[in-house]
């Protein structure tokens, strides 16, 4: 989608805070909101871009103006009403009108140590060979698509070219969109600054950006 | 079951925008309360996260890498080329680190990293991200005007360094391996991992400055 | 600019409020703004293009937020401060730091009815023909620049057909970033909506933008 | 002389956003005050510019030229060949009236005017436009999904009407003359204005109902 989240490029938005203080979390409940986030239980079927989508469909002002946990605390919240694990009114008064789960087993402190180092992986078998090889020149997709995509506007119908192959990775389009990994061919794309920004950007100047096959066509 | 219908968000969205607390804080301490109601959360499993996060993981883990990678010829060749498996000989596996990537800063190119669609950061190797590096400013402006951002942080490119901008718009979890400063060639990994800095790991330090650490 | 303004075709900001009442103004500031913008003396350089680029590079999250005319209010104040009519603590208090100009003779009630009736016109002589003909296909620039300029984003690198010539009008693009009148030829030019949008979109369905000459190329 | 700087005026709106009073209708106030003080508005001015928009400049004007139109053949002519003259036959000369433009709905097209940019509207023809004119949520979707900004007005186009959006980049004005509906041979046009509202100008309304205001 043509979304607010989809910052890249966009100007007016002024000068960056380089002077934010050091410590990790700058207000206590930002640190608790994280540390939810890593031991709630969950329904199987939210993915991670899932959640970015549901993240993208807050109200534009609000994810700009909300700090950043805080987002996670609206989509989290949102995603818990969407799938029946809460209400908005439980959400609002913090008071479950429920009797909780029987089977309810949050992951404990013991267990968090474990649960640390676990390693996510994205990657997925993929049985045919990828289409493109290193130093292919590719074409960006000219038009996105009204759900969750990870081709950003800025870098739409651009030349580009193949830098590496990551193997197939779980395709953010369709795991946003139902339950299902589809995996697909996913490749670092190098393209020349001028070609995204125009003349005026420096010579040498490049972005690199992952991009899946579907994305990609032939120039 | 979950219904992915984009629509029914943006409803539950205003929903919530109406109706919870005012404060930020106030509406974490209500959702910690609920879930805990519903035991689908453990406060002592919250706890542990916090604490792993304010002190375990953190840009020091992406330091000793760097560090080691800068004295050990045979590591830096892994951790350039096969960053998980260098992760995982210093037991930093974790979230997303199965597909980290360390990029090579040299006399002649400068790495920096952003995710302009969200904020994917190598949270496992340098801990949660600073603000900024989620604020519209910087992923808006990082992949358009590098140079100048970097001006704001006070790292002054000459015309030659090309920038290479990584968007980090999949799992791939892209990490800075800035340059080792001269005058370090005695100091041990321990000592060099104490000066390389979370922002040179992203890209908006350039120059290591050697003063507050000097070897005895 | 690729500013928060453009908005043509941004997704996720949700419905319209079609059943907002009929009445002209919705508070009685939301007058007096108008009121104020239609009278006030002014100096001779401010152009309608400064005025909008000046709104487009208010806060962007101010842009989506804020009322209508107290965005007016916070640009014309902008554009004050700029030009050293006013400071910032005149206009946040509302008393002035300095004696009134007294060649001050600003529009009385009497000459609203009058100047009310006055045409602006912004179309210009210009002595050459205009490069394209009703019919034409032309390609649009593919890059804007970091100043005000009219082509939105949605219509980039994109082909339509010269619907008709508008004569020659002020360009937009240098009216906003100095005080010159520079005459260009304008045409309405047509755009499939499966142009700009892709192949969901409806056969037969145009979009009709005012593009000036130096945005446009043969294709 | 003005010193057109963008960045300059970006500093300005920052200061401003910190410095005025909380609630628009006080900043309105200070202004005003502030503008009389220096003698740059005389406040009976902009009462009278209040009162004209309240009052004489406002949709009633577009209206009186479409059922104008309706009724004469030879003005139908003239208003959609050469707007601005039309204009000025019923003396509604003013603001940016001289590119005005009108547009004919007709059996097997709609028209709908925008601006997707800011917020460019024939003020003078149609008076102040409607909030919902001005909203993000208009501005993004009339050029992207017309049909389903049209539904939401009540509007259900059937798929061989083909839909013209205009989006207001210049300073051509934009005003749509919708179709005479049926039913109205025998009427004045006076009696044809009343029925003539001020979205069916803009496009986001098709067909006029006649129950209101039937003839005697």
């Amino acid at each position: 989608m043509d979304g607010i989240h989809d910052l890249g490029g966009k100007e007016g938005f002024g000068k960056v805070d380089v002077n934010e203080p050091e410590e990790a979390f700058h207000a206590e409940w930002e640190a608790r909101m994280l540390g939810i986030v890593r031991s709630m239980t969950r329904p199987d079927d939210w993915s991670l871009d899932w959640f970015r989508h549901c993240r993208e469909m807050m109200d534009p002002s609000d994810y700009l103006t909300r700090p950043y946990y805080d987002q996670w605390m609206q989509t989290y919240s949102s995603m818990m009403v969407n799938s029946g694990v809460a209400s908005v009114e439980e959400i609002a008064t913090g008071r479950s009108k429920t009797a909780p789960d029987p089977a309810a087993d949050p992951i404990n402190a013991q267990d968090v140590a474990k649960s640390m180092n676990v390693v996510g992986t994205y990657d997925r078998p993929y049985e045919k060979a990828p289409a493109y090889a290193i130093g292919d020149r590719v074409r960006t997709a000219r038009h996105g698509h009204k759900g969750h995509t990870r081709l950003p506007a800025y870098a739409r119908d651009c030349i580009g070219t193949i830098h590496c192959y990551r193997g197939a990775h779980i395709l953010p389009d369709t795991s946003s969109a139902k339950s299902e990994e589809l995996a697909q061919p996913l490749y670092t794309v190098v393209f020349e600054a001028k070609e995204l920004w125009g003349e005026d950007s420096p010579d040498g100047d490049r972005i690199y950006i992952d991009l899946w096959e579907s994305y990609l066509e032939k120039p | 079951m979950t219904e992915h219908n984009s629509e029914k968000i943006a409803h539950i969205h205003e929903d919530l925008h109406s109706h919870l607390p005012s404060e930020p804080a106030l509406r974490v301490k209500a959702l910690e309360s609920l879930l805990i109601e519903k035991k689908m959360v453990d406060p002592a499993a919250i706890d542990a996260w916090v604490e792993a996060y304010s002190e375990e993981i953190g840009p020091k883990r992406g330091a000793q890498l760097i560090a080691r990678a800068w004295t050990d010829p045979a590591f830096r060749e892994l951790l350039l080329t096969d960053a998980p498996k260098a992760v995982a000989e210093f037991g930093f596996e974790g979230w997303a680190t199965g597909h980290t990537v360390v990029l090579e800063n040299t006399a002649t190119t400068h790495n920096l990293v952003v995710c302009t669609l969200c904020s994917c950061y190598p949270i496992t190797l340098l801990g949660v991200p600073p603000n900024w590096y989620k604020t519209a400013a910087y992923r808006s402006r990082a992949v358009r005007e590098p140079r100048s951002v970097l001006a704001e942080f006070g790292v002054t490119l000459s015309p030659d360094i090309e920038v290479r901008v990584w968007d980090s718009t999949s799992e791939m979890r892209y990490m800075v391996m800035p340059e080792r400063p001269a005058g370090t060639e005695s100091w041990s990994a321990d000592q060099l991992a104490a000066i390389v800095t979370r922002n040179a790991m992203i890209g908006t330090q350039r120059d290591l400055p050697l003063a507050v650490k000097e070897p005895a």
